[in-house]
């Protein structure tokens, strides 16, 4: 075994109400992808931060090579030779793809920018993941997706002697994430040490050499990937019995749709202009309607047109048969359906509200400015949901803003469930969700199905979206190309149909 | 054939009192009696703006320049721009510090030093060289507030037994003349206070309601001087609740436009002209009141 | 590749369209607008302006929004005017005061990095300071009578156009130094903006401070950089009123920060920061001079009227800007 | 009296610094009860009060009583600022206001009650407009409001036609001078505006809204949040604060001064919500912090006056105490401290 290459001793570390971090020991080898693992809110984040001085660190110490380091920014970390994705996309959203490559590392001629050169190099940087993008245009002009490639590129494009990796591929499809990994077995045999977080556990054994496994700020342990199968690895993260985690797995089988009532949304030829072609589609009551597609074939946008986010210029839209008309999110809201978007950080969270307050705002406008939901009764939801969802968090009055990513996702959730939606329209809600609760919210929008909700889902990962979904609709380049259901609902046709082959039989949508 | 009409440019500097309204309404009310092609420009209190505004008179090629300036300083550079360009200046109101004296032709205005040394004088008469005063000063830094201020310092010089115990800025307005005579009035040493002098009639006219206020008669407890003659100021005479205005005429209309065509056809003018003014006290007030029409 | 004005420059090319409006109305309403005197002094006039403008601009490209600007003008000049009486050579009175200005800005910018506050406060705070301690450096107005004033920064101006006076005296007009100092600010900061890394620092700051920050810029370093390099131009813009005015004043140019923040905006620099451009800002003071202008050209408005008339016609003009910058992205 | 109410005083804010120990509004608190310290021991006659021609007169009464202006501005300023805007125009706002009261009343003939109405309608219009530009239009809000602030003021300068228009009217005099109980009754107006602002953003949804909204736009935008309306209500309320305001400040001084009116005072009103705690990127707000900020503004202003210092000059103390204010508001500079205190102690513990 090698000497270890980035090494922290007794790290901790505190915020008001949390140990985020206690007494923690980590170990990065170089030539090793050093995966690590835990539930939400298990501390991977903070322990990343801490280690490049993103948080001054209460206690501890790190060793670089031989050397103690003291990076007291990213900065410097970076000066130092660690080289880092942070989680979420932390980028400028106002600069260009290019610059975003390049900030801070930009080359210059007597203190001039050189911004040809600077374009060449991010070019070259997306070349190395497979892309091919217009460098100057800003950042904002791509999705959530291309932006997680992008913050790649950039963590990619400079020589350092470790890399992190903090939840990379959460919106990444099959394709890039191959395109990623080839780049990380190539930087790991150069010598590298790779520090790699995420949930997909299929990523995990893929890549990884060894995993660190976290729990509540506590270190549970330190394994080579063989001696730790996959249950054995769930089972440490959540602090239970194989045996346990063996029962969980049973999913309840989707019950088969019953009765001839009219579906509770169905559209036909809806579609808006340089956004989304046309499409037909129907969601009935009690059953989920998966959206299927690569990066950028709409998903999100339909999600956007049939919530009222944005408008349709052409189609018609009916509501349990009957034509009706949904121009705005309140008026989706007033039809009982809801939304979870994509972007949690930017177009889900209040993040300087509490979690109360996150919880029961869609609530609070479906009843109106004058009915202001009485103290008790939010509390009584508050706590109703948090035991639910297994939302971890300090209290109520907890700022959503300081949750961890996956109970801020649930928090959202709660949002709507708490209005008794109709219809819920979910976009990746599994995006960068651990194990544990990915299952949590499986089997709720399962039971929430069967209770007679009709759900939209999206999702970038097709076990997942096979494995939840009565019906499937897949997009490509912006246009509906089939529709799957019954049998065809697996894996396997789903990709055959995103890959464009001759698409398996596909009944028309609606009754 | 009829002669070319008479342009004139004038930059007025705002209308931060009913004194300035007067002022201007007598100099638009004059040129178009006289058929003058006035070009007026308001600077809304900002000497930036005023230069900016000879500038244009200059572009658009008036005859003769008049303005109103701001402050003293800062005209050096615009005047010789306007005397290059072949255009008479003449001041209204207030003068300029400029080194070279032909940058302007002649000044018609009212000599702040002087009013603030004629209520000085006043005041001595009427106290008989004896008052504790309190003084409300004008906007820190104006040519008026400084001036008066002078001269009425001037006037307290000659008579050991008159002081000055509080001295505060009313920026001129009469919310603020208010709000500070009240907390003068409230100062363990407020009883002593027996004359007030503001520096226009506006501050005087707020500081009257506040001695009102604190139970104190003003005209009587406290005798009262200022500076302007607006019409307020008057009616505040007659109601017995201050006792004496220094006249700054501000209808200069019609000797501003007499200089002007003067200074158009080529004559020669006195380099300063000063307006008709007055001091009332009291006892003129009630004479005087009819034909204050500001 | 198909052409296509990037999303960012249509609101500084909607505002240049309406720049040009403006002037062409003016041309046709009015006799003499045509003057390139008009043009010339556009320029001269608003170059103390425009000067604090360019730092104003790079304060609110990082997020941030600076207040004390028409203070700190106004303490620049009578400061100027002030050691220039004590008998201290004018370059080293401008060069002192230039340092002040830095250093009040830098200790701005350090308090806001420092203790996280906000800008809002603690440049009204500095607005406040700066208005104060020019009344103590001298309570009024102060001429300036150097020579140098005078005749060196009169001898710099550039003669540019030849003129018939009503006279029928033929004149030379020049462009004042003034005017050349603003030009050449705008031309180096707009260099500072688009081709250094501390332009681009700025532009991340504005966007996204905490990204920034994970990024690796240094945040604070580029954030007390900025505010002193608003203090440093507006102690520069306090120079040049004192070339425009030769006086110095600490009463004057109260309110200068919002005309600063409004051309600013007007150019098509967003408030909230990490958009726009520095030639934006020259645009929106020639856009707020020339309403002014052709409120001088009118010459018959009365005071309320000339006020009305600045807001509908600052409404016009960026309804108008909307308008074209909306029309252009569909 | 001059002993009793000091106390009160004093009781009261001890009371509120212990009550507010954990909430934002204790930091402004604590820098008022300064403030007032330093008088206490060191401004003569600030603290005298007796009661004069039926009602309570002196110092600390002359801070509610002007103080009155900027709080009612701060309420609405509050909501403004709360939905992640700013309102640049109150000041003008309060102009047209007084403009309109005593051009309905002395050139028209109005009587006050009309004249009231009259003027606050007209301030409900301004600020609709501001709303307008704003939740609608989509204009930055300090240049949409920067225009009403221009032009607002040559509006109430064109209703009074430049002059200064005085009136006598008892009704309309007592708004801004007139005692209620012993207490001015500005006091009461701005208790009443307090308690109907405090119960219509918390007894009702519309509080929640205001935070959402300029918490994050987007995401309230999308949970069917009317978050254009709730922009624009915030300005309307503003204008009808300012309306109040602008009547108050007319009322004080018997005339309507269109120039002067207000002037500056949106700079005092933003000062005042911000000191109060509420931060200008929107979000969160404190409505009583904002009166507290009010409140020590006000103080400041009567402390300089009391004491004498010179109005030209007087800026330099105004800035020693906002920059103050914001130190000891900084989480950052008390995190520094009890970083210092606290690793002292594990030191000495050690
Ligand atoms: N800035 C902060 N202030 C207060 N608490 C925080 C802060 N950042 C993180 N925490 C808390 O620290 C704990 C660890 O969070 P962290 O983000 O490290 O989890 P994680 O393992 O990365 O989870 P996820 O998989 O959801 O990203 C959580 O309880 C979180 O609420
Ligand atoms: N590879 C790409 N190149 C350029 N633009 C892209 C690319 N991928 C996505 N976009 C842009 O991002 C927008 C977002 O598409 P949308 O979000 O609807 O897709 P999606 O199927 O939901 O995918 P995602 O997984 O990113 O959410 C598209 O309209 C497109 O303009
Ligand atoms: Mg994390
Ligand atoms: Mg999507």
């Amino acid at each position: 075994m090698s000497e270890p290459l980035l090494e922290a001793r007794g790290l901790t570390k505190r915020f008001p109400g949390v140990v985020a971090l206690n007494a923690v020991n980590f170990a990065a080898r170089a030539g090793e992808v050093h995966a690590l693992m835990g539930e939400n809110g298990a501390g991977k984040s903070t322990l990343i931060k801490c280690l490049t001085g993103v948080y001054p660190r209460d206690e501890g110490e790190v060793t670089l090579g031989s050397r103690v380091i003291h990076p007291r920014s990213p900065r410097e970390a970076e000066a130092a030779g660690i080289s880092t994705v942070y989680q979420e996309v932390n980028l400028i959203p106002d600069l260009s793809v290019a610059e975003n490559i390049c900030l801070g590392r930009q080359s210059t001629t007597f203190g001039l920018l050189r911004w040809g050169a600077m374009r060449t190099r991010a070019r070259a940087a997306l070349a190395r993941l497979g892309l091919t993008l217009d460098v100057s245009l800003p950042l904002t002009s791509y999705s959530i997706a291309i932006q997680q490639l992008v913050a790649l590129a950039r963590a990619i494009d400079v020589a350092a002697k470790v890399l992190i990796l903090d939840e990379p591929t959460s919106s990444l499809d099959e394709r890039e994430v191959a395109e990623l990994f080839a780049i990380v077995r190539r930087l790991r045999d150069e010598g590298m040490a790779v520090i790699f977080v995420t949930h997909f556990l299929d990523q995990v054994y893929e890549i990884a050499d060894r995993i660190t496994v976290l729990r509540n700020g506590q270190l549970i342990g330190e394994f080579p990937v063989a001696a730790l199968p996959r249950l054995q690895l769930v089972a440490r993260m959540m602090g239970r019995d194989v045996k346990e985690i063996e029962a969980m797995d049973h999913r309840p089988a989707a019950a088969p749709r019953s009765g001839e009532a009219p579906p509770v949304l169905a559209v036909r030829g809806f579609g808006r202009r340089a956004s989304v072609k046309p499409v037909e589609l129907a969601v009935h009551a009690g059953e989920v309607l998966g959206f299927a597609g690569l990066l950028g074939s709409g998903r999100t946008e339909l999600a956007r047109l049939l919530f009222g986010i944005d408008q349709a210029d052409c189609g018609t839209l009916e509501i349990d048969g009957r034509p009706a008309t949904v121009r705005s999110p309140q008026a989706a809201l007033a039809r009982r359906f809801g939304f979870t978007p994509e972007d949690r950080k930017t177009a889900g969270i209040l993040p300087n509200l509490t979690v109360r307050e996150n919880l029961i705002v869609a609530l609070q406008v479906r009843r109106g400015l004058w009915k202001r939901i009485p103290r008790v009764e939010q509390d009584a939801l508050v706590a109703k949901f948090v035991a639910a969802l297994g939302i971890k968090t300090s209290g109520p009055e907890q700022l959503i803003k300081n949750l961890s990513g996956g109970n801020q996702q649930k928090v959202i959730l709660s949002r709507w469930l708490a209005t008794e939606p109709r219809l819920l329209i979910l976009d990746e809600p599994t995006r960068g969700i651990d194990v544990g609760a990915q299952a949590d919210i499986e089997r709720l929008i399962a039971k929430f199905r069967d209770e007679g909700l009709a759900v939209i889902f999206i999702c970038s990962e097709t076990a997942e979206l096979a494995r939840n979904s009565q019906r499937i609709l897949v997009l490509r380049d912006r246009a509906k190309v089939a529709e799957l259901s019954g049998a065809a609902v697996c894996e396997e046709s789903i990709i055959h149909a995103i890959a464009g082959g001759a698409s398996p039989p596909a009944g028309p949508a609606g009754p | 054939q009829t002669p070319k009409k008479l342009v004139v440019g004038f930059s007025q500097i705002g209308a931060e009192s009913g004194w300035r309204t007067a002022n201007t309404d007598s100099i638009k009310a004059e040129a178009a009696k006289r058929g003058i092609d006035l070009k007026f420009a308001d600077a809304q209190q900002k000497q930036e703006n005023q230069i900016k505004a000879l500038r244009s008179f200059i572009a658009q090629g008036v005859d003769v320049i008049a303005f109103s300036p701001v402050v003293e300083t800062g005209w050096e550079p615009v005047l010789r721009e306007i005397k290059a360009a072949g255009i008479p200046v003449v001041l209204s109101d207030r003068a300029v510090k400029v080194s070279d004296p032909s940058l302007f032709v002649t000044i018609i205005g009212s000599d702040f030093v002087e009013e603030g040394r004629r209520a000085g004088e006043w005041l001595a008469r009427k106290t008989g060289g004896k008052a504790v005063i309190a003084e409300l000063v004008g906007t820190p830094g104006s040519a008026p507030a400084i001036d008066r201020k002078k001269g009425f310092e001037e006037a307290l010089a000659k008579n050991p037994g008159m002081k000055i115990v509080k001295s505060q800025s009313g920026n001129f307005t009469r919310a603020e003349g208010k709000q500070v005579m009240e907390a003068f009035l409230k100062a363990p040493d407020a009883k002593d206070i027996t004359a007030l002098f503001a520096h226009n009639d506006d501050m005087a006219l707020g500081a009257i309601q506040a001695i009102e206020e604190a139970g104190l008669k003003p005209g009587k407890d406290i005798v009262i001087v200022s500076i302007d003659g607006v019409k307020g100021a008057f009616e505040a005479m007659v109601a017995g609740k201050l006792n004496c205005t220094v006249e700054c005429n501000p209808q200069i209309g019609p000797q501003l436009f007499d200089l002007i065509e003067k200074v158009a056809a080529g004559q020669k003018v006195p380099a300063r002209v000063a307006v008709k003014e007055g001091v009332f006290d009291e006892t003129q007030a009630a004479a005087e009141l009819p034909h204050r029409t500001y | 590749m198909k052409f296509r004005v990037p999303a960012q420059l249509i609101p500084l090319a909607a505002s240049a369209a309406v720049l040009v409006l403006l002037y062409a109305g003016g041309c046709l309403a009015f006799d003499g607008f045509t003057s390139p005197r008009v043009v010339i002094n556009l320029f001269g006039d608003n170059a103390f302006v425009g000067v604090a403008a360019v730092g104003a601009t790079f304060v609110i490209l990082s997020g941030g929004i600076d207040l004390s600007v028409g203070a700190v003008v106004a303490l620049t000049t009578i400061s100027v005017a002030a050691l220039l009486g004590h008998g201290v050579p004018p370059l080293a009175a401008v060069l002192l005061v230039l340092a002040g200005g830095a250093a009040f800005g830098a200790f701005l910018g350090f308090i806001i990095h420092w203790f996280e506050l906000p800008p809002f406060l603690i440049t009204l705070g500095g607005m406040f300071l700066a208005r104060g301690l020019g009344f103590m450096v001298h309570p009024e107005s102060l001429g300036i009578t150097h020579p140098f004033y005078g005749e060196t920064v009169g001898g710099l101006a550039i003669p540019v156009a030849h003129v018939t006076t009503a006279s029928g005296r033929v004149q030379t007009l020049t462009l004042p130094f003034t005017a050349q100092c603003f030009l050449a600010v705008v031309l180096v900061a707009s260099v500072a903006a688009k081709w250094t890394r501390f332009g681009r620092n700025v532009y991340a700051i504005g966007s996204s401070e905490s990204s920034a920050r994970l990024m690796g810029v240094p945040v604070g370093k580029t954030k007390i950089l900025v505010y002193t390099l608003a203090g440093f131009l507006s102690a520069l813009g306090g120079v040049v009123a004192t070339f425009y005015m030769q006086s110095g004043n600490p009463a004057s140019f109260v309110g200068l920060e919002l005309d600063a923040i409004a051309a600013v905006v007007i150019g098509g620099t967003l408030l909230r920061g990490g958009v726009g451009f520095i030639s934006g800002t020259l645009v929106g003071v020639l856009i707020l001079g020339i309403i002014q202008t052709l409120i001088n050209f009118k010459g018959d408005l009365n005071t309320w009227w000339t006020k009305i008339a600045i807001g509908g016609l600052l409404l016009v003009f960026i309804m108008l800007q909307q308008a074209l910058s909306r029309r252009r992205r569909e | 009296m001059s002993v009793v109410l000091p106390l009160v005083l004093w009781i009261a804010l001890a009371a509120g610094l212990c009550f507010s120990r954990r909430s934002v509004v204790f930091w402004p608190l604590l820098a008022l009860a300064l403030l007032l310290l330093f008088n206490q021991l060191f401004t003569p006659g600030f603290f005298h009060v007796e009661i004069r021609g039926g009602h309570l007169y002196g110092t600390l009464i002359d801070i509610l009583n002007q103080g009155a202006k900027v709080m009612l501005l701060a309420l609405g300023m509050t909501l403004v600022i709360a939905t992640g805007g700013v309102d640049l125009s109150v000041g003008a706002i309060m102009a047209i206001a007084g403009a309109v009261l005593a051009q309905r009343f002395v050139g028209a003939g109005w009587s006050p009650g009309l004249a009231i109405v009259a003027a606050l309608a007209l301030s409900v219009v301004a600020g609709a407009w501001n709303g307008l530009l704003v939740a609608v239009l989509r204009i930055q809000p300090i240049v949409a409001t920067l225009i009403l602030m221009v032009a607002g003021r040559g509006i109430a300068q064109l209703i009074t036609d430049g002059q200064i228009i005085t009136f006598e009217n008892p009704t309309l005099v007592y708004l801004g001078n007139g005692f209620l109980l012993g207490l001015p009754f500005t006091l009461t107006l701005v208790l009443v505006m307090l308690a109907l602002t405090a119960v219509l953003t918390r007894r009702t949804a519309l509080g929640l809204f205001v935070e959402a909204v300029g918490d994050n736009e987007t995401a309230s935008h999308f949970t069917g949040l009317p978050a254009r309306q709730v922009k624009f209500l915030a300005y309307v309320f503003a204008g009808f604060c300012a309306g109040l305001a602008g009547l108050v400040a007319a009322s004080n001084i018997k005339c309507a001064d269109s120039n002067h009116a207000g002037l500056y005072l949106e700079l005092d009103a933003i000062l005042a919500v911000v000191i109060g705690g509420t931060a200008l990127t929107g979000g969160r707000f404190y409505l009583a912090g904002s009166m507290i900020g009010a409140l020590l503004i006000q103080t400041l202003t009567q402390t300089l006056y009391m004491r004498n210092v010179s109005a030209d000059i007087a800026p330099v103390p105004k800035a020693i105490v906002i920059l103050a204010v914001c130190l000891l508001q900084s989480p950052k500079l008390r995190e520094r401290l009890a970083r210092l205190g606290g690793g002292r102690k594990r030191r000495a513990g050690a």
